[in-house]
């Protein structure tokens, strides 16, 4: 009977880490990009955290600072990079960076 | 004196070289000097020897002279050696003596042409392997004799080479000689692999003791060396090239494709002999193809305009009466007949020559007439040449070789009435023949101009064959007339352990009679020709242009359609298949893994589409693959 | 350490001709002549010292053996070593190397120090192909030769160089690595002499591997091998590289670097595989003598006259392939023939042809016509070449050809005849190379300078040559005997022991 | 901390202490010459200090790293990739504008990531290390901002990254749960029980593979790598193909190494048909390609593509094969990108094949050693790359994968194809005028000297090194 929650915990994760790769494959702007990557990456964090929980180890919560960690350094270049991107093509449509191709 | 055998062939050689090298060079009195000079040496060295072996014969009546080991592999040692008996002899000696005569003709024949070197040097080298050929020890020496008197002989159709005509004749003889000698290079493995030699001699003794009489092996092999013999002879079914050899030079036809080379068919077949007599199936199909060649190239010869052709077609004729005679086991015969062949042939060609040099390269005889007044001594050598052909009897050669083959044809154990028949109706239909060209060439009106007559280095080698021609065949009389037999007996001492069959079968009273019928025939045959072509041509004219004549007369002259089938059989397919394929169908498979290959990049190129978001959808594609594979294995 | 010298010395010699070609052109071909003449020079006084018979080898497989360890790890060392097929192999290749420097003498005119320095690597490669006596150096100067060649090809090729390039190059390569493929899977599987892995032929040959893994190695051998000769239905390269090279580089790809295929069979194939190749025998049999006719009747058919040499080097690869397969004594002393004087008369064509475009600047046979007139001596030539190609008697070709077909009738009488006719093919090519080229009328009333005497020169070493070895040959057969006897023992012990046990179940 | 600690740890300390340098150096005064000369003699250092480790190793820091003889190896390994591209970065970012300085520290901390990866012993230093990594690679891409292929890459690089980087740490969470801990020894202990085939547990482990999929560039991860190697600089390309995917193999290396040889046939059948598929990709993707980094980008696509396949064999030499695969592949990939970063000029990178007609003619040295690479890289003799294709075979043969040979042949010959016609254009008689390549500087001539002696070394005489690997990895 415990076992459920716990595994629903992972549903969920697995559920917010689909919106998020869904948001990646169906947005356009880059921003939104950026911000459908970090739920991504908080699925994943959700997801340590029910494990941690399951074995009721601090692990779980160690390893999601870890990720949060990680995830603001990427958004960090994240936004620098888009910061670029704006000021060179004038658009933050990601599907119009594409000069490299073939 | 015997040692000096090996030199035979080697002052033509040495003629050769210095033609190849220095032809350019050298003015051309040299040239001619060198070039009929080497072969002169050669007949003298020839006689020499001849002389040596006649009156001193070696032990076995061979002599044979080592010079060194050619291969050696195994148990299978070929030696470049010479070996001499009769056979060979006589052959060396027509080979070097009317060679001789026929280069010094040469001189003056070929005398404004401006590859006068090229032409001798070639003619040099045509003696030298045609008495690499005659001497060989062994079948493989023979062979490079073989292939070398094809190779000069193509050099020499061929020799006017601008023309494309010649060049297409040169190709044709070449290749289909090529086609028998394959055929004959197969008889020499399957010889090699069953009895582990090609010496001549060793072959003759192996086949004897291991395969014996009747034996299939022994039909094989004797059958793939006749082919050979019938490609270089001219036989059914390769005779197709001869006649279109006349492309080459007058001097040419005559030395190579009248008095030598094509004769060295029935020379191989003589010197195997014993394998031959090992199976009667060989001997009966050699007789045969002899027989019907005679036939049907005389038929052909009939109709002929070219006077060379006519010439071509008669001598494809006449090696078709040796090859009878082999077949029926009348081995001196055969021999005899080649002799005299050798002697009134290359006087047919060479008074043609003087003909055809004299009408400024006229070749058709139909625009020649009444030359005998103003060439007379070409045309009583002519004259005495076609005598001889036709066997007009008593008198000359030709009469006394063929009347001895024709008897051979019908009372030797081989032997029957049919091949009779055919050879006695050859014998007319030569007779006819030759007289026809005598007639059409010689007498009537003139239709041309002579413009220059022969020079005494023409005439002399004339006289001389005429000569030869008249007094060669008393050295061989039938026993009802004088029986002389030195040749037969010189000729015994190379086929004693044949023996000849004609004697034994002889029945006294019946011989005669074949002599007369001979006899008949020939003249009856002149007399026909007198008829329809001098003194009334208009019948000659009506019979050819009825319908059934005209065919005749068109199927006759093309030679009986050969040309035709070979044509659509062999070489148009064999065309069409290079034309299609030119470009080898299995590149175009490799191409097409290219070209598949240059597809594919091309179509995964299109996925590189530089989307971030393609490339993530491909992320999340592989993901859910491995996850699939990894849980659903 | 000979050995050794005879490899490097034209690599030594490709570099200082490379350095120098910048400088000073004639410099860099003279350099590479003395570098290859003193390798000949080398090469024959070893052939004079083991052949000549003072030397006798006694009963050792080599005359020279040398070997140094290399990556011993795998048992991989440089080894060495020489018997009469590999010293027949070398005197070709140096022959052949020579001649080519003599060809390009005046075609070779840009870059001349990086021609020389590929020239000379690449028969660095082949020397080292002919005498090593480990797998894995082989294969390693199996590769070596590739890179220089398809330079030679790529840079001073003819027109459709590029694409001829590449075909020689992957064909060969993708060929060669199957053939790495077998060499590795030979040495890992190979019980090998009780130390751990080994490259080492020696080992192999002692104990030859049989069951249906040397099926496969096998296989992966004979497919290298048999691109390189080139067998149907491996040959496509072969057209276009032979057509696109400079002539240096046909001569040395016709003259060598197919004899290395050749001798790749002869050296591993039938010592080391004798059940499988007993087994396959037949079918690589079949395919010299599609071979044979195939590229027979494709050479009939170009226009290109360097192409039309081109296949048939193919036809008359079909005949060794036969032969080897055949593997009789007859037979394997044929080949050996069939190297040298397909070497010779193939080299000697491409060089002439190659002459001749300096002159005329078209290969197309269409374009030419009558050039007997204008230029005999080389009619001359070609007519003495072409004769050889078909296998006229008294010249090499024959004996081979005439050696081979005897060797194969033992064992395949109905196929040898097939092959037999392979013979009248050749004339047809031979012939119709000549009618298009030299006889005829003339096409234009031009006028070329006929053969230099730079030309005739090396011409007549060619000629010489095939005479030679048409009315004597011997010398060549017994230096190889010895090795074509170990060959055939090796190959023929196990088989009988096979058909003894086989004979007994029965 | 005990003094073994401390020195099993002197190459990270080391690493450490040379970025907290380069900062102190850079915010007190911006001195390219004087930062990247530091930045090599830190390298350097570092160089020395894994001799030092050397003599603690092995040793364990429970539970997340392990210095011992083979992370040591690797080490100095992705040390001495970095090596070579600061040096070749300080000739390239001279050509430059903007600030060149802090390329360093991104090449510092990225290696630090590296290291970090090779010694893990657990999928959270994994993490951490790959992070570490990645970050500076977002960086070191986009570096020169002033190219808008550069930017285009670094966000394309991040998205992706991040993307996998989620896969990765999803899958980690997974094996986590499943089994409560992340340690490869116990990852390992679990898989290979046949009984504990969970489905959390693999389906982690397949995303994990996702994260390690992308960092190889293996199919169908692949698609960022033409684009990538494109935009980012030459010396980062050169870095991104070396040490990057390097120290992934590391870890590939170490687990399968630890037990990971008997791996489930699914998993084996997926890793077969990425490496079939690898093959493939690349080598058909650089056939026509006309940009030569794209060339090089895919090729290296397929060169993962056989290095799995010994992997996938697992026989005897296997690990050896990797190892000498994988160094003889950084050294070539180093000096083929080296040549092309040499070559740029103040007004970009020359990356069109077509100007590069002719450069072997004109610049010999160049020309020469980007064909001695390409050759390696073709796996032609006298390379380190022939010998290490005979490696891979060698440990297929071993492991009886006759059809991962088979297709690993087939591939090879594709790729001749393209190898040759860069050879070939770089040896082409007509150059093209226009094409201005940069002089050669010392640095850059000096590197790729030295990597093209190891290539030929390694090609001539690969025996030392083999029995070193014997001797020293496993």
């Amino acid at each position: 009977m415990t076992v459920l929650p716990v595994n629903g915990g992972l549903v969920l994760a697995a559920g917010l880490f689909a919106i998020g790769l869904l948001g990646v494959l169906v947005r356009r702007n880059l921003l939104y990009t950026l911000m459908c990557v970090e739920i991504m990456m908080n699925a994943a964090g959700l997801a340590f955290v029910v494990a941690g929980a399951k074995w009721g180890q601090p692990d779980g919560q160690v390893f999601f600072i870890f990720i949060l960690t990680v995830a603001a350094a990427e958004v960090a270049v994240g936004l620098a990079l888009v910061n670029q991107i704006y000021r060179r093509f004038h658009t933050l449509d990601n599907d119009s960076t594409s000069s490299m191709r073939g | 004196m015997l040692n000096l055998l090996w030199t035979i062939p080697v002052f033509p050689f040495l003629g050769f070289l210095i033609l190849l090298f220095f032809g350019e060079r050298l003015p051309r009195k040299i040239l001619a000097l060198v070039g009929a000079g080497s072969v002169g040496v050669s007949a003298a060295v020839t006689s020499l020897v001849a002389y040596a072996f006649i009156t001193n014969p070696p032990e076995g009546h061979a002599f044979h002279q080592v010079l060194w080991t050619w291969i050696s592999v195994g148990d299978f040692h070929p030696q470049i050696a010479f070996y001499l008996d009769a056979l060979a002899l006589v052959m060396a000696g027509v080979v070097t003596g009317v060679g001789f005569l026929i280069h010094v003709y040469s001189i003056e024949y070929m005398g404004t042409d401006k590859d006068f070197a090229r032409f001798f040097a070639c003619m040099n080298l045509f003696v030298f392997a045609m008495l690499v050929l005659v001497l060989a020890d062994n079948l493989l020496l023979l062979y490079i004799g073989w292939e070398g008197v094809g190779l000069c002989s193509y050099l020499l159709i061929g020799f006017w080479y601008r023309e494309p005509a010649n060049c297409t004749a040169a190709q044709k003889a070449f290749i289909v000689t090529r086609v028998g000698d394959t055929v004959m290079a197969i008889g020499f493995f399957l010889l090699v692999v069953q009895l582990g030699t090609l010496d001549v001699q060793g072959l003759m003794e192996r086949a004897q003791s291991e395969w014996g009489p009747a034996s299939g092996m022994a039909t094989l092999a004797a059958l793939l060396l006749l082919g050979g013999a019938v490609g270089k002879s001219g036989q059914l079914p390769l005779q197709t090239w001869l006649p279109d050899a006349m492309a080459g030079p007058t001097p040419v036809s005559a030395l190579i494709h009248a008095a030598t080379m094509v004769t060295a068919g029935v020379y191989l077949i003589a010197r195997t002999h014993v394998l031959f007599e090992l199976s009667s199936t060989a001997m009966m199909a050699v007789a045969v193809v002899g027989c019907l060649t005679l036939l049907l190239a005389g038929f052909s010869a009939l109709v002929q305009t070219d006077i060379k052709r006519v010439l071509a077609y008669s001598t494809i004729s006449q090696i078709g009466y040796m090859f009878l005679a082999l077949g029926v086991g009348a081995w001196s015969a055969a021999m005899f007949h080649f002799m005299t062949h050798a002697f009134f042939k290359a006087l047919l060609f060479l008074a043609a020559g003087g003909v055809i040099h004299a009408l400024h390269d006229e070749q058709n005889m139909f625009k020649m007439g009444g030359l005998w007044k103003q060439l007379p001594v070409v045309f009583w050598t002519f004259l005495i040449g076609s005598a001889a052909l036709a066997g007009i009897p008593l008198i000359d050669a030709g009469f006394y070789s063929k009347d001895a083959i024709l008897w051979a044809a019908y009372s030797s154990e081989h032997g029957s009435f049919l091949l009779w028949l055919g050879a006695w109706i050859g014998a007319i239909m030569t007779s006819i023949y030759t007289f026809r060209m005598v007639f059409i060439s010689f007498f009537g009106e003139a239709k041309n101009h002579v413009h220059h007559k022969p020079g005494l280095t023409i005439l002399i080698p004339l006289i001389i064959l005429a000569a030869l021609s008249l007094v060669a065949g008393f050295i061989e009389l039938p026993h009802n007339m004088g029986h002389i037999q030195m040749f037969s007996h010189f000729m015994g001492t190379a086929f004693e352990s044949a023996g000849e069959h004609a004697q034994t079968m002889a029945e006294p009273g019946g011989e005669a009679m074949f002599q007369i019928l001979a006899g008949v025939g020939s003249l009856a045959g002149v007399l026909i020709a007198w008829w329809f072509f001098l003194k009334n041509p208009a019948s000659a004219d009506s019979l050819a242009s009825t319908p059934t004549g005209s065919r005749l007369h068109h199927f006759w002259k093309s030679g009986w359609g050969f040309d035709a089938f070979y044509d659509k059989v062999f070489v148009q397919p064999f065309r069409w298949i290079s034309e299609v394929n030119k470009a080898d169908i299995v590149d175009g498979f490799y191409s097409a893994i290219a070209g598949a290959t240059q597809l594919t990049h091309s179509v995964l190129s299109l996925t590189q589409t530089g989307r971030v978001r393609w490339y993530a959808a491909w992320v999340t594609v592989g993901s859910v693959m491995i996850l699939g594979a990894l849980l659903f294995k | 350490m000979t050995l050794v010298l005879l490899v490097f010395i034209p690599l030594a010699g490709g570099l200082i001709a490379g350095w120098m070609g910048g400088k000073d052109s004639t410099a860099c071909r003279w350099i590479s002549l003395g570098a290859l003449g003193l390798d000949a020079l080398l090469a024959l006084g070893l052939a004079f010292h083991y052949l000549g018979g003072s030397g006798n080898p006694g009963d050792s497989r080599w005359f020279i053996e040398w070997s140094q360890p290399w990556i011993p790890q795998f048992g991989i060392s440089f080894h060495f070593a020489m018997d009469g097929l590999s010293l027949v192999m070398v005197l070709l290749t140096l022959f052949l190397g020579l001649i080519g420097v003599g060809a390009s003498w005046t075609e070779i005119q840009e870059r001349v120090g990086f021609f020389h320095f590929n020239f000379l690597w690449i028969l660095s490669g082949v020397l080292g192909v002919f005498l090593a006596m480990d797998l894995f150096l082989f294969f390693f100067f199996w590769e070596v030769m590739l890179v220089p060649m398809y330079l030679l090809i790529r840079i001073w090729g003819h027109e459709n160089r590029r694409y001829a390039a590449v075909k020689f190059f992957l064909f060969t390569q993708a060929s060669g690595l199957l053939m790495l493929i077998s060499i590795v899977a030979l040495a890992l599987l190979h019980p090998g002499n009780g130390q751990g892995v080994t490259f080492d032929y020696n080992v192999f040959l002692q104990n030859p591997l049989h069951g249906p893994a040397a099926k496969w190695i096998m296989l992966g051998f004979f497919v290298a091998f048999a691109t390189k000769l080139p067998a149907f239905p491996f040959h496509p390269w072969l057209a276009d590289a032979h057509t696109e090279a400079p002539t240096a580089g046909s001569i040395i790809l016709a003259g060598i670097l197919l004899k290395t295929g050749a001798y790749g069979m002869l050296r591993f194939i039938l010592p080391l595989f004798p059940t499988a190749v007993h087994e396959f025998s037949t079918t690589a049999m079949i395919l010299g003598v599609i071979g044979i006719l195939y590229a027979a009747i494709l050479a009939f058919a170009q226009d290109d006259m360097k192409r039309l040499v081109a296949y048939t080097s193919v036809s008359h690869m079909g005949f060794v392939l036969l032969g080897i397969f055949a593997g009789t004594d007859f037979a394997l002393k044929g080949v050996v023939i069939q190297m040298i004087c397909h070497g010779l008369s193939a080299g000697a064509q491409f060089m002439l042809v190659g002459a001749l475009y300096e002159r005329i600047h078209t290969r197309d046979m269409r374009k030419m016509g009558g050039l007997w007139d204008a230029i005999p001596g080389f009619g001359v030539a070609t007519m003495f070449f072409a004769m050889a190609s078909l296998g006229l008697p008294g010249l090499g070709n024959f004996v081979a050809e005439f050696m081979i077909l005897v060797g194969s009738f033992q064992v395949a009488p109905k196929l040898t005849i097939l092959a037999t006719l392979g013979l009248i093919a050749a004339t047809l090519y031979s012939l119709r190379l000549i009618r298009r080229a030299f006889h005829g009328p003339r096409q234009d009333e031009k006028a070329y300078p006929d053969l230099t005497l730079r030309e005739r020169a090396l011409n007549g070493a060619f000629a010489l040559g095939l005479i030679w070895l048409g009315v004597y040959p011997q010398p060549a057969i017994n230096a190889v005997t010895p090795t074509l006897k170990s060959i055939q023992s090796s190959a023929a012990t196990p088989m009988a022991e096979h058909n003894a046990i086989s004979g007994e179940s029965q | 901390m005990t003094s073994t600690d401390f020195l099993s740890l002197l190459p990270f300390i080391v690493l450490s202490v040379l970025i907290l340098a380069l900062m102190g150096e850079i915010s007190y005064r911006r001195d390219h010459a004087l930062v990247a000369w530091t930045t090599l003699g830190g390298f350097l250092a570092t160089l020395v200090s894994v001799l030092v480790a050397s003599q603690a190793s092995p040793h364990t820091q429970e539970p997340l790293l392990v210095v011992d003889g083979f992370g040591l190896f690797f080490i100095a390994l992705l040390v001495l990739a970095s090596l070579p591209v600061a040096a070749l970065a300080k000739d390239y970012l001279e050509k430059r504008p903007g600030y060149r300085e802090e390329f360093y520290m991104l090449l510092c901390t990225a290696t630090l990531g590296g290291m970090i990866l090779v010694s893990a012993i657990h999928f959270a230093t994994v993490f951490i290390g790959l992070e570490l990594l990645t970050l500076s690679l977002f960086g070191m891409i986009a570096y020169t901002r002033t190219s808008g292929r550069s930017i285009e890459a670094g966000i394309k690089y991040l998205v992706l990254a991040a993307i996998s980087s989620s896969f990765l740490i999803f899958g980690l969470a997974l094996i986590y749960f499943e089994l409560g801990g992340m340690g490869f020894a116990e990852v390992l202990e679990a898989v290979k029980g046949g009984d504990h085939r969970e489905t959390v547990l693999l389906a982690g482990l397949a995303l994990t593979l996702v994260g390690a999929g992308f960092k190889l560039a293996l199919v169908p991860f692949h698609m960022w790598t033409p684009d990538i190697y494109e935009g980012a600089p030459a010396p980062v390309t050169a870095y991104i193909a070396t040490a990057s995917k390097g120290a992934m193999t590391a870890v590939l290396l170490r687990l399968y190494l630890m037990g990971g040889k008997e791996m489930p046939t699914g998993l084996w059948i997926a890793l077969a048909l990425i490496a079939v598929a690898s093959m493939f990709a690349g080598n058909l993707l650089a056939l026509l390609q006309e940009n030569i980094k794209r060339i090089l980008a895919y090729s290296s696509i397929s060169h993962l593509g056989y290095l799995l396949v010994a992997f996938l064999a697992g026989g005897t030499y296997a690990v050896e094969a990797v190892v000498y695969y994988l160094v003889a592949y950084m050294a070539t990939s180093l000096g083929a990108f080296g040549v092309v970063s040499v070559l740029a000029n103040k007004s970009g990178e020359i990356e069109e094949l077509d100007d590069y007609r002719g450069l072997g003619w004109r610049h010999p040295f160049q020309g020469g050693v980007l064909t001695a690479m390409l050759l390696s890289l073709a796996g032609i003799p006298l390379t380190a790359g022939f010998v290490g294709k005979f490696y891979l075979v060698a440990a297929g043969v071993d492991g009886s994968t006759w059809w991962l040979l088979f297709f690993l042949v087939l591939n090879s010959a594709i790729g001749l194809y393209y190898y040759l016609r860069v050879v070939a254009t770089l040896y082409d008689v007509n150059q093209k005028e226009e094409s201005t390549f940069s002089p050669l500087a010392l640095s850059g001539g000096v590197v790729l000297a030295i990597l093209t002696l190891v290539v030929i070394g390694f090609g001539v005489l690969p025996g030392p090194f083999i029995a070193w690997i014997r001797d020293h990895l496993t």
